[in-house]
């Protein structure tokens, strides 16, 4: 028991100190850029000509730099990115000031959630039903041709794969809008609000399936596969004469299923930063995109909010992978 | 314990045995597997296309306005000219090129770095252990679009095709590491490794000697996938446009095709070209990887990329 | 045939019949975020080419600083066209003050220290609470007070305001300023406006929501989509302008909303899903000139785009930085310049062109008269050549190539331009490339913008390969918005694409002219300071500060304002800090399938067609459903809105203004005489003037057949190669 | 039923590895081979000569570049009735294995699901024929397993849970479960120390004598085949080159293969000197012509490097040898 203790101890002491570092990391990075926002937004007014008294943009400079919290030293503002960390406040955007990060986050964190949480377990689950038989069946015709086809289709940029999908089905046959969240009026819960909001998670949402099933999932689980087919534990399963569908289920998938798992853990994990480019393409609004509007207007206390949400997801995801493999996995022990 | 070969005389034949056993293995796939061969002749030609014939380019491909502008397919413009006049086909030559440089390089540092550090943990063991896992799980929690995104802005004054393929290095390193450990772990138990324990050979010795060998083929694997995945990281940069813009790249050609409406206008053979290619790149890389990971059947190989 | 032929054969089939079923679906439309049984006939709906708002729920106006990149100001969620209490508007098209709330211009006291605002009578909010100068009143107070940085214009240069009576404030200025009242009146974009006592009074200025806003224009906001990307108004029935002017807009709810990317903007006004829209790359513009037969740009017919944006795009020196701090190098890098290709790379498809613009003044055509024409003798002089581009303007029916062929720019001339740099001590190194006089390589990098302003872009790449073919390493480093507007704003780049000139109207100084002043430079730490300030304090142009002092004492529309800002650009020709191209033409496209009597040059010309100013509500209050969609609450025919077009200031004589603030307002009738009124008759001249266009046939279906090919085509690739892997694959492999 | 019934008959069989460039393993040449009912025969020979790929042609084992070129495989399925094997439908022969014939394959360590239970890997056997009752199942798991030695309590483990030899056992167990008509064992004991090797003989015997199964054993070793079986086929780079009665074929040896094969064991009280076989087997992809075994052969005459000797049959002996020739 205390060796269970001893594992479990020295996973949580990992897991801190990798939040630790990732935090830093993230802290160092955009600090490092010779941008700073105070400056961004004066710009922008002048570029936008907006009618401004010349005397008084010096003191807009000034207040501007104590607002966002940019005067102290690094070692404070480290010191006080940790203090609102640990008491939960990440300060106010830069971008939409003086809203807070954390409210901002609340607005578009149901939205990334709902999408990305429905179309990483599909794609999971499709990817990996069809990988499988397929690399069961690898000699089957239907198994190369879907092979090939996953082959084509995962290198091919996302963003275009999303354009072509919108072309198709927003324009062309238009059976779902161009872009956006939701398009009713109103609030209240009905059933037309789960209809509209469905129709435009839609797209998105195969524009994630599609490549994460067809591809991603689809290959590696199709890789596994044929991997394990050809050890001797299922070979033989074959060779007792088991039925397929016995050596499919108890000898294929249950051995498969474990580094799929621990995939699917971290890719769960990985849903606080959003899909970027997805959320950008369609105007979805989730975390994806605000991440996006956040890094091209340097709002450093967004991208340390939503970073440091990614980063927690991840670190908890592998923890608890890492706490719960021993049981899913028997041929795991603590170590 | 040592943790660098004995002799010099030792680190050669450690050397040796590496290159040796690299080139069996080449040349027994390449003789069983017909995947291997056929995705090797494809990546063949794309090497060719990006060193040899873009070195033929009458014209910096680079430039704007050197030939008429959207023209379609020709025996004069093999692949049409872009609305840049650009002729696609120098221009793809170019591309490909500076993608390869960028997926080599990727290649070559991170995935030998994340092979030595794994060996290093799972052979050593212990505090170096836990130290560098760490090290490497922290890397792989910090969301690794926007960091390369930040860092791609943060470098953009100084950034060069090198530089981007060392940037995104820095999220390729991660995972392979973790599968090596894993693997070296499991080989750790085998009996021939406590063989050699006794047998006084040190850290770097068994790392050498009995690890590499078994590693080989997962690595080489392992090294195509990492080519392939910053191939295409650099065309997600450049795609939202921050990626070397001025240079031409597979991903860059992808931004400028898409920032003139190719696809809306016509102009298939713009968008369409870099595209193929990087579909081609890709299937002679899987075909590779797929030759020799059925040579060794490692059992890791496509968790390498999470 | 043998299987995989046939399967090949099959899937091909397949493909292509899926391909011609898809290009026979008839376009149509309904997906946008309407209340249930509203037809689309009653909606207008307008780009939120802002974006997605993060937070869309804060209607607070003034807590973020000038116009906060997200908060909600912006035009995108149409608060600022339809909702803002704004004193004054700017007739951009011929610089004329447009008295909305007020009910007249501004009458400023004889030393320009006070000035008097009078509002109508029978303004009230929406809430039927009438508009007073309590309001006023309080709105600079609450300004003043707030922490900054909210109100820093109002902190800097107001020192008390009050009410003289129910309708009249007075407001005393710091320092003279004859140019107060700019700060109220639109002129594009983010102008102050009103702020309802009864609502703000007692908020926290930062963290007061103002949610749903309280207006005092045609309509109230009726729903907000949760995800900040679409914004609904709702006519108000009982607006106070429907019973002072008599107008009431057609359309019962305006939508403004986001579709995403350029090409989904593109899509949904083909869709007939958009009305009106900001600006397309020319690529993505032709998409919708194809497919969309009703569409309306600035012209009722190609060419489309409008050509006047209130900024021109061009390329930026840092004056401060060696070796861009000498005129000379500045002049040889212009003469370096083949405008002719850039200018032809910016012809559209439907044969918009821009409008050259040499000045950093938008060559609208009172700005030709009052600054181009006179100025053209000391152009030629720095080898202006007025027909550079005027044979491309003339193949493509340029709106100004009959009435003013002037426009034109510097001539390339390498020989002066060699001259010049050899003169400074430059030389070319032994490949033909340009050293620096310090016999190090000149490199040259150009800083441009990303994702944004994309025409920026492409002008940065087009200027860079000609500088590299005259021997210049060029390298070209696009920025996003955030970075790209810190490097300006700190002077951190040697070139870019910025665009420090702006000018909506002939009073230049509104935009950018007190930057030209010495006495405005910032010198910031270790930096050259913003990119403007070309006339610094280390080495004051003394005539131009002068100019600058003078001007601040002058009214802006008086006939010697516009004798100093010719002087002061003469000036800036000399010294060349930048190189303005030209206002890079908007493809403001206006679909007429639902909505008609959109602003169109020149028959109809009433209004810019910008829908992201605060002036589109004047567009917004003329248009008319054409009946194509099915309407149930729009008026079907409008009454025409009738405002007056007033000079921008009244200026009181000692009497008058002894009168007014100390006893009761005199009787209104103030007479205008300015110059004003000549450029306006020219204007309208242009107006009348038939200009015969040649029609081209705008081809009414896109070319569905050519699409389907390569869908097809791609369809084909794709099987091949995934049967060849396929295949490849298939071979089996020992199995040991 | 007579005990005589062939089990199973295979005749001139032919398997090679198809490499591809013209590579061709000829690992089985013209193989015949039969067993009785209730007979262990053994398969000797050194490594590489071809046992394992006769054992998988056998059981139809056979995946690419494996490939069966001519000869017959027939197996008794029912009483009375042999059926070609190689002409059962999947179905057909996927409901033979484990009931009529069955495999225990070489190295056997790693063949267990790993993540499932003992208990559910013999259990899924039941199942597939169903008719039995779950614990009348276990009744017959249990009894075996304490003939092999094996605890009952290895149920419940999992495969990495058990020592090598506990899951060669296991492997044995699952094989036999069903009493087959006859199961191919393939080096079922190489990872077994003697006194499990001993379990495992005693099961085998027992089985046979209980069930009437019969064996093929493959073994290089030359002490197992003395000690067990019945009848004793030795091969020889793809070929069989002498069977026979096991104790005929020990006490003379006709073929200098065999000769040599039993020379090299230990004797207990002899004295003679060990006399290993020299050299090694040739390759399969390039056999040296005439009879395989020349270059090694003490006793080798010119015609042997020219022409294959046919297998002669003397008694119940068959021999393939130059030297015989002539004797009969």
């Amino acid at each position: 028991m205390s060796k269970l203790l001893i594992f479990i101890a020295s996973r949580i002491v990992a897991f801190v100190l990798t939040v630790v570092i990732g935090v830093t990391v993230v802290f160092i990075i955009p600090r490092l850029l010779p941008y700073n926002p105070v400056e961004a937004q004066i710009g922008f007014i002048y570029s936008i000509g907006q009618f401004y008294d010349p005397t008084a943009i010096e003191s807009l400079r000034q207040t501007l730099y104590e607002l966002y919290g940019l005067k102290g030293n690094p070692v404070e503002q480290y010191l006080g990115v940790w203090r609102r960390l640990l008491t939960l406040d990440l300060g106010p955007s830069i971008m939409s000031f003086p809203t807070p990060v954390a409210t901002l986050i609340g607005i578009a964190l149901p939205w990334t959630l709902g999408l990305l949480t429905f179309s990483v377990l599909i794609s999971w689950t499709l990817g990996n039903v069809i990988g499988t038989i397929s690399g069961f069946f690898n000699h089957k015709k239907f198994s190369k041709l879907l092979t090939g086809v996953a082959v084509v289709l995962y290198p091919v940029p996302y963003f275009i794969l999303a354009l072509v999908l919108m072309f198709t089905f927003a324009f062309l046959i238009p059976i779902f809008p161009l872009g956006g969240g939701i398009t009713i009026v109103g609030v209240g819960f009905s059933l037309d609000l789960v209809l509209n909001l469905a129709k435009h998670a839609a797209l998105p949402a195969i524009s994630i399936i599609i490549p994460g099933a067809l591809g991603w999932w689809f290959l590696s689980s199709f890789t596994l596969t044929s991997q394990k087919k050809t050890e001797d534990f299922v070979r033989y399963a074959e060779l007792k004469g088991l039925p397929n569908g016995v050596v499919l289920r108890r000898y294929l998938i249950r051995n498969i299923l474990m580094p799929q798992t621990t995939a699917l853990g971290l890719a769960l994990g990985g849903i606080f930063s959003g899909a970027l480019l997805t959320e950008v393409v369609y105007a979805y609004p989730g975390l994806g995109r605000l991440l996006y509007q956040a890094i091209i207007n340097n709002d450093y206390n967004m991208i340390m909010g939503i970073s440091l949400l990614s980063i927690l997801g991840v670190s908890l995801a592998t923890l608890l992978l890492d706490l719960l493999y021993p049981l899913i996995d028997p041929t795991v022990r603590y170590r | 314990m040592t943790l660098i070969p004995r002799t010099g005389v030792d680190a050669l034949k450690f050397l040796g045995i590496g290159l040796a056993r690299f080139s069996n293995i080449f040349l027994e796939v390449f003789r069983t597997s017909r995947a291997f061969r056929v995705g090797l002749v494809i990546f063949a030609v794309m090497i060719v296309l990006g060193v040899a014939v873009s070195s033929f380019s009458p014209f910096d491909p680079r430039r704007w306005y050197l030939v008429p502008p959207n023209r379609p397919p020709s025996p004069e413009f093999p692949l049409g000219t872009t609305t840049n006049g650009q002729d696609v086909f120098w221009l793809l030559t170019w591309s490909i090129k500076n993608s390869l440089i960028i997926g080599l390089i990727t290649a070559m540092v991170a995935s030998h770095f994340g092979l030595i550090l794994g060996m290093l943990a799972g052979a050593r063991g212990g505090l170096a252990d836990r130290i560098l896992m760490i090290m490497t799980d922290s890397f792989v929690v910090i969301p690794s679009l926007p960091t390369l995104i930040l860092l791609a802005v943060l470098l953009r004054d100084v950034m060069t095709i090198p530089l981007m393929g060392l940037i995104i290095s820095i999220f390729s390193w991660p995972w392979p590491s973790r599968q090596v450990r894993a693997m070296v772990l499991s080989l750790r138990e085998r009996e021939f490794i406590a063989t050699s324990i006794f047998s006084g050979y040190g850290v770097m010795g068994r790392v050498f000697r009995d690890y590499l060998p078994f590693i080989l083929p997962w690595h080489l694997v392992n090294l195509t996938n990492t080519v392939l995945f910053a191939i295409s990281s650099e065309a997600a940069l450049a795609v939202i446009g921050v990626s070397i813009l001025s240079e031409a790249t597979l991903g860059v050609m992808i931004y400028w095709a898409l920032n003139y409406s190719a696809l809306f206008r016509g102009l298939w053979w713009w968008l369409i070209s870099p595209v193929i290619t990087i579909i081609l790149i890709f299937v002679s890389l899987f075909l590779i990887s797929k030759g020799i990971s059925d040579y060794s059947n490692p059992r890791l190989r496509w968790q390498a990329r999470g | 045939m043998n299987r995989k032929t046939s399967y090949i054969a099959i899937s091909t089939a397949l493909v292509l019949v899926a391909a011609l079923a898809l290009s026979a679906v008839p376009v149509s439309y309904g997906q946008l975020p309407l209340p249930a049984g509203v037809p689309r006939g009653d909606v207008l709906v307008i780009e939120n080419h802002w974006g997605t708002y993060a937070n869309p729920n804060n209607w607070n106006p003034i807590a973020s600083p000038g116009v906060g990149p997200a908060s909600i100001a912006p035009g995108g969620s149409g608060y600022q066209q339809l909702c803002k209490a704004f004193l004054w508007y700017i007739n951009t098209s011929n610089s004329m003050l447009i008295p909305w709330i007020a009910a007249e211009p501004p009458i400023y006291s004889p030393d320009f220290t006070s000035l008097v605002v009078k509002l109508r009578d029978g303004v009230y909010w929406n809430d039927g609470t009438p508009l007073t100068a309590e309001d006023v009143v309080f709105t600079l107070k609450y300004l003043k007070e707030a922490p900054a940085p909210i109100g820093v214009n109002e902190k800097a240069s107001v020192k008390d305001a009050r009410a003289l009576d129910r309708l009249t404030v007075l407001i005393e200025l710091v320092s003279p300023n004859p140019r107060w009242h700019y700060f109220y009146a639109v002129i594009i974009y983010g102008a102050g406006g009103i702020l309802p006592k009864h609502v703000w009074q007692g908020k926290d200025p930062q963290k007061f929501e103002n949610n749903p806003p309280m207006c005092a224009g045609p309509y109230n906001l009726r729903a907000v989509d949760p995800a900040g990307n679409w914004f609904l108004w709702e006519r108000f029935d009982n607006w106070w302008g429907s019973k002072v002017f008599g107008v009431v807009p057609a359309a019962k709810y305006v939508l403004y909303i986001n579709h995403g990317p350029d090409e989904a903007k593109a899509l949904a006004m083909t869709k007939h899903e958009l009305d009106a829209l900001r600006t397309l790359l020319p690529e993505q513009a032709e998409l919708v000139i194809k497919n969309n037969p009703y569409l309306k740009g600035w012209r009722a017919s190609p060419p489309f785009a409008w050509p006047l944006d209130p900024c021109v795009k061009g390329i930026a020196f840092q004056t401060k930085t060696p070796p861009f701090d000498k005129r000379e190098v500045r002049w040889a890098l212009a003469y370096a310049i083949d405008y002719r290709t850039v200018y032809r790379a910016f012809v559209g498809i439907d044969r918009s062109t821009p409008t050259p613009a040499a000045l950093p003044v938008i060559p609208h055509a009172a700005d030709i008269e009052t600054y181009y024409i006179p100025l053209l003798n000391y152009l030629k002089d720095h080898g202006y050549d007025p027909e550079l581009v005027l044979d491309i303007a003339r193949e493509n029916n340029a709106w100004w190539v009959e009435k003013y062929p002037v426009l034109g720019w510097w001539k390339q001339d390498l020989a002066k331009a060699e001259q010049l740099l050899t003169a400074q001590g430059f030389r070319r190194g032994p490949d033909g490339k340009w050293l620096l006089p310090d016999g190090t390589p000149w490199t040259i990098e150009i800083k441009t913008t990303s994702g944004f302003e994309m025409e920026s872009q492409r002008i940065a790449f087009l200027v860079a390969d000609q500088w590299r073919a005259f021997g210049i390493d060029v390298k070209v480093t696009p920025l996003e918005s955030g970075p790209f507007s810190t490097s300006y704003s700190i002077g951190d780049f040697q070139v870019g694409t910025f665009w420090p000139g702006c000018s909506q109207i002939l009073d230049l100084y509104a935009n950018w002219f007190n930057r030209w002043s010495s006495k405005y430079w910032v010198q910031k730490k270790g930096e050259g300071g913003h990119g403007t300030g070309w006339n610094t304090k280390e080495a004051p142009i003394p005539e131009l500060d002068r100019i600058v002092d003078e001007l601040e004492r002058t009214a802006p529309d008086s006939p010697r304002a516009f004798e100093l800002y010719r002087e002061a650009l003469k000036i800036w020709v000399r010294d060349l800090p930048w190189l303005g191209f030209f206002p890079t033409p908007f493809y403001t496209f206006q679909d007429g399938y639902a909505w008609e009597n959109w602003p169109t040059f020149p028959e109809n010309y009433y209004m810019d067609p910008v829908s992201w100013w605060s002036q589109h509500l004047f567009v917004i209050l003329k248009v008319k459903p054409t009946g194509r969609a099915p309407t149930k609450d729009a008026i079907m025919d409008p009454k025409p809105l009738r405002v007056a077009n007033t000079p921008l200031v009244k200026i009181a004589s000692a009497a008058e203004w002894e009168s007014l603030v100390g006893g009761p307002p005199p009787a209104v009738g103030v007479t205008t005489v300015t110059l004003r009124e000549t450029v306006t008759q020219r204007v309208t001249e242009l107006r009348t003037q038939v200009v015969t266009q040649v029609q081209t046939q705008t081809v009414t279906t896109v070319d569905w057949g050519v699409l389907s090919g390569v869908a097809a085509a791609v369809g084909i690739v794709l099987l091949v190669v995934g049967i060849v892997v396929g295949r490849a694959l298939g071979r089996r492999r020992p199995a040991q | 039923m007579s005990v005589n019934t062939l089990v199973l008959d295979c005749r001139n069989v032919t398997a090679h590895y198809e490499l591809g460039y013209g590579v061709r393993v000829r690992a089985v040449d013209n193989v015949s081979l039969s067993v009785r009912r209730g007979e262990i025969v053994g398969l000797a020979g050194e490594s590489g000569c071809g046992k394992t790929t006769l054992m998988r042609t056998i059981y139809r084992d056979v995946t690419p570049p494996l490939r069966v070129l001519s000869g017959v495989v027939r197996l008794q399925a029912t009483d009375g009735e042999m059926v070609d094997l190689y002409s059962l439908s999947e179905a057909r022969l996927r409901e033979m294995r484990a009931k009529v014939i069955s495999y225990i394959p070489q190295g056997s360590m790693s063949v267990l699901n790993p993540t499932s239970r003992i208990r559910s890997q013999f259990i899924e056997i039941f199942q597939k024929y169903g008719g039995v009752r779950k614990d009348e199942a276990l009744r017959q798991v249990k009894d075996r397993l304490r003939e092999l030695g094996l605890r009952e309590s290895i149920l419940n483990s999992y495969p990495h849970q058990l020592s090598g030899g506990m899951r060669q056992r296991t492997v044995i167990a699952l094989a036999t479960i069903m009493n087959p008509r006859i199961v191919l064992a393939d080096e079922p004991t190489s990872a077994l120390d003697v006194v499990y090797q001993r379990g495992v003989v005693e099961m085998i015997q027992k089985i046979r004598e209980m069930y009437g199964t019969s064996f093929i054993l493959v073994s290089h070793d030359m002490g197992l085949h003395y000690q067990v079986t019945d009848r004793i086929a030795l091969m020889y780079a793809g070929k069989i080159i002498e069977v026979g009665k096991t104790d005929d074929v020990f006490s003379e040896p006709l073929h200098p293969y065999t000769e040599g094969l039993i020379n090299s064991l230990p004797r207990i009280g002899g004295s003679k000197r060990l006399e290993g076989l020299s050299g090694l087997p040739p390759s399969l992809a390039n056999p040296p012509p005439g009879c395989r075994f020349h270059p090694r052969c003490p006793y080798r005459m010119e015609k042997c490097a020219r022409e294959e000797p046919p297998l002669l049959k003397f008694g119940d002996r068959e021999v393939a040898c130059w030297l015989l020739e002539g004797k009969k």
